[in-house]
């Protein structure tokens, strides 16, 4: 079904964006107004055109009234909605603390045209239907994580933001040799008519883009050897951009990665044979992927600065999310899904609440934990209920998202299986050292005693984002059958490549 | 750092060229059914573009949507179009004469706006990083600048402003002319110690920004589809033709102008030396 | 004779491509980039793209050019 | 009503949580209320029932996961026993806790830890099991370290053995899943039973996995320091918890899983390598059993502070326990069981009384006390019986569980393996008189002058606890004829008794009979004791020195206390033999330390670095490619 109004949840954050930046007296005064605004409108938008979905199932937008292959179209389906509102919700969440907080003020509305551009990128990249397109919005998402993790102007921030530039440039020059190459052997860009060419294509040029369209998210993905920015860029952003990184970021760049590999490569059913190079594409993954939740646990074990902890414990989650659907079934992709539901709720939890408890220590390492139930009672509760969320109590998310991938890999005993020690250490590693910051709100700190003039201020924004996060965790946590009819329909769209297709190529009309 | 580590990284920067390179002739030499597809892929007409260069996209869907099988399609691009005739044709899905125009702007013209953005996030992101910059006086200019820019200055402007116009019938565009533009500025700032206000250029890049993106919104609510066509085509080849493309191209090369001139300005004065 | 003002175009470029990564004062590099970008535009020109190389010549040889020597002017000269 | 049970658990237990700071005793009324009302409910209940209970959770992406609860013989004799237990010693608690620091902390999850107790051994599927298996390790890391920073270290030891254990299990259990497609406990033993039959190498990995949790939470060998330090660090009365109920989560698994198995391959061994007619497998399990029992025997006698010496004794008593369990006789199994209930009597009641010791004295090392005996008489009686007991010595309930394990041991014809038992039962005797005598007897300690009896509260559960070691060593028959039961379920002959006769294949004793013998003798030996020569009492500097002023040898008056090495020479004697455990685990920790550094400062690196990781690591990945 045609329905053209989807382009507004792009269209509108760029136009306010540009409003926003506008250096008129009016505007000025008023522009925190407008960037809530539009955020807003976005979230109650998607939550329509949400509904329309489940009405008529895949939304076709037509953008310049040509129709796909020719033009640009944006495709929203159940999946990439549901991502959207997810994210949609975090963003909301983190620009109300940028907003309200006051020590930006020189350069608020720049950064907050910034941030509004960031939303339109991330909705476009989750939304489109054209590879093309996803690269120049990829661009815009890179260069606006650029600015964000350099805002603090800190040596830390600036190293990370240089890092990040230089490896998320090399990255998007490979997904520009990628998307080239594939314009040169198949004459389009429209994801759907790739997807429908790519099993005729030869087994080297098959090899060719896979790898290179994988290469270019891998440092986005956080996984090991790419994700040498993540140390610095997230020890000296601000809090807010820790929140954007861990909790959208990631999670963006997930979803390229389950689009490339579900609907381009169709990656359940692949077939990676030539003559006298066979490709064990599976093994290869998991190996990589188990080297880089291995490294980043450790790092995160042994690290000392909380963000740094917090940071590389997410790199780790998305390796896993990694590992799980390279198994390439339904099973360890619910497991994906499960684990990414987990993420999105409790990671920005986790760093807000870790920011607040932390708040008038020096420095910000394991020690500055120290009585924290007593100093920020309600910041550490919030700590401990979203540190239990995030590795896997059970009955939450992140458990039953172990269980399926515990499951994926016990269900067919072959040398996949025994992979799964990598999970087992891992999981062993995250709760230690979760536990070990928790139990450290509990210790006495006998510095305390000298300065008992800290207040224990409770900011707003912090109060009301944390309670909204944590009455969606609660949400989950008391009816879990939420996200069991969510993950039917989502895997059955994503395994389901051939209707996409259709859906595309064939105007929406069923 | 040492010489021996610079060498290292260049060894390193040689190994990752070389094996890219390689990778890219695997696939050359190699036997299979992907050459098949690349011999029925060398022919033009069975590409995507050729709808494009024929300007009849929406012919091709219509039949697409009559035969309703997608998976046909590359047949049906191989039909036979009309010609179009140079100041002849009128009324065609769009009327630039320039068919890289004609794709850049119309066909892929969401990829273009995207790009608008690119360049604008990058010159707020250099504007932040850079905000703390200090002034660093230049040298008086010579007789020789001075000359130099009053000899140029006319015919800069000339051209930028004849490629911005004439963006759907000649190479060029908004692009091009927007730096154009930035290089009068620049020449301006270099000869005569010229300067805008930093708020003006500002006001300049996000008004025309907004009235880029508001204009291409306005045909979702005309035509129902954003950036859809809904003012009238023309004759190909007119100077006064295919009037949105035009509108746009003019707005973007101002627009571009205007940032480029930031960047330049920021880096040569600093932003909170505005004098 | 076509053929032979590829080939030399193609050398020059190889050339300053090399020379802007092994020359050590940054300024000289920066200029070869700018001769690089040149040589770009006048092969795409020659290449039939004239759109290419209109938009590379005013941005990359000009443009960049002139940003990189700002940036140059506000730090050092020479590579460490 | 047993989920009525943990419901009502999770609510008082919030409740217990708001109490005021000022009140907290009545935190701890509730606790022992609820314990209470759980013992009532168990005994009232009763084991023959086929008691079954069902909450559905929920059901998620072909996973029906509901908590289900069914009584079996096995499950209610455990349940019975460590909530009686719980119930003393929570008892003792309402005192003890008064003045603790973060005593709502440990309150709070000691009561988790209880319903899960509950749970554990009433569940009728692996995944409410599993699901109080992982409540029972994360209630227990903040009961053993609430906030504190001493403890910090000890416990890490017990919580990442106790999660690697438990997400090995769970790998076992979902591998059991894919093939059953329940949960069931029993469908699943039956079908990992078929599992050996039909593909042995995974069945291994699923063994393999599956039995390291008995591993670790039973501190077998390889990681028997556990219990050495969450022990000692632990809050005094929650020592006796660990050692004498948690150590045993373990135990209830493998009787679970494993006896099952065993006995079907003993019956039917066909392609299994056996040994002496029991599968190796098992042969293995019983020799890790007395090597453990051994080593610990040596560290509890090397060890200087009382509560790491009884932690000691209680890994050796996990040796007897595992070995007697996996000889697969009828008499070792009964006896095996057996002496699980014993052991966690007799050490709920030496734990207690060394935390009365410590409640009065704050001291744990055992050369800084001495003489307790005529201070805190009713715990000195405690204590004597408890080692009595856990010595193994005629007329108390030790006696007669010891008795059995070496007659199943005997029946299997497991020589080596009774020499062993023996040879450590022996060094039982040795560590467990030391405690003794240099907490209680010996010369008093001048600090300890004012030193009184703890208050009648905490009395009460030794008493108890005396109580209960004496009628079980008298009357067995009423434990053993439950445990006969057990036998039953699992088609296994069950203990021929007769009253308080117990008849074995190769002997048989009565138990009334050498009580009586025992107390006769103990009488005579107290009336000669009475008309003996009157004891002249001696001064504590009256001894040793020989005229010399201990001072100027550097040595402070409790170094030159005879308690303080008290078997330096046998230690010395097994100098070269010695296994240090926490070294090697400590230098595990430092490795992972090392490589993580490693890693961490790779991170945080030069930008040039980055730059030449990127592109070295892509190339390399081509190359792999390559290669592969």
């Amino acid at each position: 079904m045609n329905y053209n109004t989807t382009v507004l949840l792009i269209i509108i954050p760029i136009l306010s964006s540009f409003l926003v930046y506008m250096p008129v007296g009016l505007i000025k005064k008023s522009f925190k107004i407008i960037f809530l605004a539009t955020i807003l409108f976005n979230l109650l938008f998607s939550l329509k055109i949400f509904s329309v979905v489940l009405k008529y199932g895949n939304l076709i937008t037509i953008i310049g009234n040509y129709h796909p292959p020719f033009g640009i179209n944006l495709v929203s389906s159940f999946f990439s909605i549901l991502f959207l509102i997810a994210l949609y919700i975090v963003f909301l969440i983190s620009a109300i603390i940028f907003i309200f907080k006051n020590d930006t003020k020189n350069n608020q509305q720049k950064i907050s045209s910034v941030l509004l551009l960031y939303l339109a990128s991330f909705s476009e990249i989750i939304l489109t239907g054209d590879l093309f397109n996803l690269f120049v919005f990829f661009e815009i998402f890179s260069i606006s994580n650029i600015i964000i993790i350099s805002l603090k102007n800190e040596k830390f921030s600036l190293k990370g933001s240089i890092k990040y530039l230089l490896i998320s440039s090399i990255g998007s020059a490979l997904l520009l040799f990628a998307i080239g190459y594939i314009y040169a052997i198949l004459g389009t860009l429209n994801l759907a008519e790739i997807a429908l060419n790519f099993e005729k294509i030869s087994f080297f040029s098959k090899c060719f883009i896979i790898f290179f369209l994988m290469g270019s998210i891998l440092s986005e993905l956080e996984v090991f050897p790419f994700n040498l920015w993540i140390s610095d860029s997230y020890a000296g952003a601000k809090n807010f951009v820790n929140i954007l990184l861990s909790g959208i970021s990631c999670v963006v760049s997930l979803y390229i990665f389950i689009r490339m590999f579900f609907t381009i490569f169709n990656y359940p059913s692949i077939s990676l044979y030539s003559y006298n190079f066979p490709l064990d594409i599976k093994l290869l993954l998991l190996t990589f992927f188990s080297l880089s939740i291995i490294v980043n646990q450790l790092v995160a074990l042994t690290s000392k600065n909380i963000k740094r902890i917090l940071a590389f414990s997410s790199a780790a989650t998305i390796s896993t999310i990694l590992f799980a659907l390279t198994s390439g079934t339904k099973s360890g992709f619910s497991s994906a899904i499960l684990l990414i539901i987990s993420t999105i709720i409790s990671k920005p939890l986790l760093f807000l609440s870790s920011h607040q408890i932390t708040k008038g220590k020096m420095e910000k390492n394991l020690d500055s934990f120290k009585n924290g139930i007593n100093r920020k009672r309600y910041f550490s509760i919030l700590f401990i209920v979203s540190a239990i969320f995030f590795t896997g109590f059970p009955l939450t998310p992140a458990f039953f998202g172990k269980l399926m991938l515990f499951y994926t890999y016990a269900s067919k005993l072959n040398y996949y299986t025994y992979f799964i020690i990598v999970i087992i250490f891992s999981i062993t590693v995250e709760f230690f050292y979760y536990f070990r910051m928790i139990h450290k709100l509990f210790i006495k700190d006998e510095t305390e005693r000298e300065n008992k003039n800290i207040k224990n201020n409770l900011s707003i924004s912090y109060f009301v984002s944390g309670l909204t996060m944590i009455s969606i965790l609660i949400i989950f946590f008391i009816f879990p059958n939420i996200y069991e009819k969510v993950i039917t329909k989502m895997s059955e769209e994503i395994f389901n490549q051939k209707e996409y297709i259709q859906t595309i190529l064939k105007l929406g009309e069923k | 750092m040492k010489e021996t580590d610079f060498n290292v990284g260049k060894f390193f920067a040689f190994l990752f060229l070389f094996i890219i390179f390689i990778f890219m002739l695997f696939p050359l030499f190699e036997q299979g059914n992907g050459l098949k597809i690349e011999k029925e892929i060398k022919d033009l007409r069975n590409r995507v573009s050729f709808a494009y260069s024929t300007k009849s996209v929406t012919d091709i869907t219509k039949t697409l949507k009559e035969s309703g099988d997608y998976s046909k399609y590359r047949e049906i691009y191989n039909q036979e179009r009309n010609d179009i005739r140079f100041k002849e044709s009128a009324n065609l899905e769009n009327g630039s004469a320039n068919i890289v125009t004609s794709i850049v702007l119309d066909y892929r013209g969401f990829d273009t706006l995207g790009e608008l953005i690119v360049l604008f996030i990058s010159i707020i992101g250099l504007t932040i990083i850079l905000s703390n910059l200090n002034f660093v006086p230049f040298n008086p200019p010579t007789f020789l600048q001075k000359t130099g820019v009053l000899f140029l200055t006319p015919f800069i402007m000339l051209t930028s402003i004849y490629i911005s116009l004439h963006g759907h019938l000649t190479p060029g565009g908004g692009f091009p002319a927007g730096s154009i533009i930035a290089t009068l500025s620049l020449f301006l700032m270099i000869g005569y110690k010229f300067s805008y206000k930093l708020k003006f250029l500002n006001f300049i890049e996000s008004t025309s920004g907004f009235l880029v993106f508001f204009l291409a919104l306005l045909g979702l609510f005309i035509t129902g589809s954003f950036l859809g066509n809904y003012l009238p085509t023309g004759i190909v080849g007119k100077l006064f033709s295919s009037y949105l493309i035009l509108i746009l191209y003019s707005l973007v090369s101002i627009k571009v102008g205007a940032e480029l001139s930031v960047a330049i300005k920021t880096l040569y004065d600093g932003e909170n030396n505005d004098r | 004779m076509i053929f032979y003002i590829f080939l030399i175009i193609f050398i020059l470029s190889i050339l300053s491509a090399i020379i802007s990564i092994t020359v050590k004062d940054i300024l000289f590099s920066v200029l070869s980039l700018g001769f690089l970008s040149l040589l770009a535009s006048i092969l795409f020109l020659l290449m039939n793209a004239p759109d290419v190389a209109i938009t590379e010549a005013a941005v990359g040889a000009a443009l960049t050019t002139v940003i990189y020597l700002f940036g140059i002017r506000r730090t050092e000269r020479e590579d460490k | 009503m047993i989920i009525g049970l943990l419901f009502y658990g999770i609510i008082l237990s919030f409740l217990a949580l708001f109490v005021r700071k000022k009140y907290n005793f009545l935190r701890w009324i509730i606790f022992s209320f609820y314990i209470f009302l759980t013992l009532f409910l168990t005994i009232t209940i009763g084991k023959d029932s086929t008691y079954f209970e069902t909450f559905n959770l929920i059901s998620i992406l072909n996973f029906d996961l509901s908590l289900n609860f069914r009584i079996t013989p096995l499950g209610w004799l455990f349940t019975l026993f460590t909530t009686l237990l719980l119930f003393l010693t929570s008892i003792f608690s309402i005192v003890k806790n008064k003045n603790e620091d973060a005593e709502r902390l440990i309150n709070f999850f000691w009561f988790i830890l209880i319903i899960s107790n509950t749970g554990l051994f009433l569940a009728d599927d692996l995944f409410t099991l599993f699901i109080f298996w992982e409540l029972i390790g994360i209630s227990s890391y903040f009961v053993i370290s609430p906030g504190w920073v001493s403890s910090f270290r000890a416990v890490n030891y017990y919580f990442i053995f106790s999660i690697i254990c438990s997400f090995f299990m769970f790998s076992g259990i979902m591998i059991l899943y894919e093939g059953t497609g329940t949960f069931s406990i029993q469908k699943n033993v039956l079908y990992f039973i078929s599992l050996f039959e039909n593909s042995p190498l995974n069945a291994i990995f699923v063994a393999i996995s599956l039995i390291i949790g008995f591993f670790v939470k039973s501190a077998l060998f390889p990681f028997h320091i556990w219990p050495a330090q969450a022990h000692a660090k632990a809050p005094d009365d929650f020592s006796s918890v660990l050692s004498g109920i948690i150590i045993k989560y373990g135990l209830y698994r493998t009787i679970l899983f494993f006896i099952p198995l065993f006995l079907f391959i003993k019956e039917y061994p066909v392609n299994h390598i056996m040994v002496n007619n029991i599968p190796l497998f098992s042969h293995i399990l019983a020799w890790s059993g007395a090597i453990t029992s051994i080593i610990a025997t040596f560290l509890a006698i090397e060890s200087n502070d009382m509560k790491k010496l009884a932690a000691y004794s209680t890994v050796a008593n996990m040796g007897y326990i595992t070995t007697a369990l996996f000889s697969l006789s009828s008499f070792g199994i009964a006896g095996a069981i057996f002496h699980t209930i014993n052991h966690a009597i007799f050490k709920t009641a030496i734990f207690l009384s060394i935390a009365a010791v410590k409640y009065r004295t704050h001291e744990t090392q055992m050369h800084k006390l001495g003489g307790m005996a005529y201070k805190m008489p009713v715990t000195f009686l405690t204590f004597l019986l408890a080692i009595i007991s856990a010595a193994g010595i005629p007329p108390l309930n030790g006696y007669v569980s010891k008795w059995m394990i070496y007659q199943g041991l005997l029946s299997s014809k497991f020589p080596f393996l009774t020499l062993a038992i023996f040879l450590s039962s022996t060094g039982a005797f040795m560590y467990l008189f030391r405690a003794l005598h240099s907490i209680f007897l010996g010369q008093l300690p001048e600090k300890f002058d004012n030193v009184k009896e703890v208050p009648f509260l905490m009395q009460i559960p030794m008493y108890i606890l005396m109580f209960l070691m004496v009628s079980i060593g008298i009357f067995p028959q009423f434990v053993i004829n439950l445990i006969n039961s057990v036998l039953t379920s699992y088609n296994i002959s069950n203990i021929n008794i007769k009253n308080s006769m117990i008849f074995s294949p190769l002997s048989g004793i009565d138990s009334v009979k050498v009580f009586l013998a025992f107390t006769g003798s103990f009488i005579l030996a107290f009336i000669l004791y009475l008309i003996g020569k009157p004891r002249k009492h001696v001064q504590p500097l009256d001894t040793y020195t020989a005229g010399q002023d201990p001072a100027d040898f550097n040595l402070t008056r409790e170094l030159y206390h005879f308690a303080y090495k008290f078997y330096g020479p046998f230690e010395h004697m097994f100098d070269s033999f010695r296994t240090d455990t926490k070294e090697f685990y400590d230098s595990i920790e430092r490795k992972i330390n090392e490589i993580g550094g490693y890693f961490r400062d790779f991170q945080s690196g030069s930008i040039r670095g980055t730059i030449y990781t990127f592109m070295l690591s892509f190339v390399l990945i081509i190359i792999y490619w390559w290669l592969l």
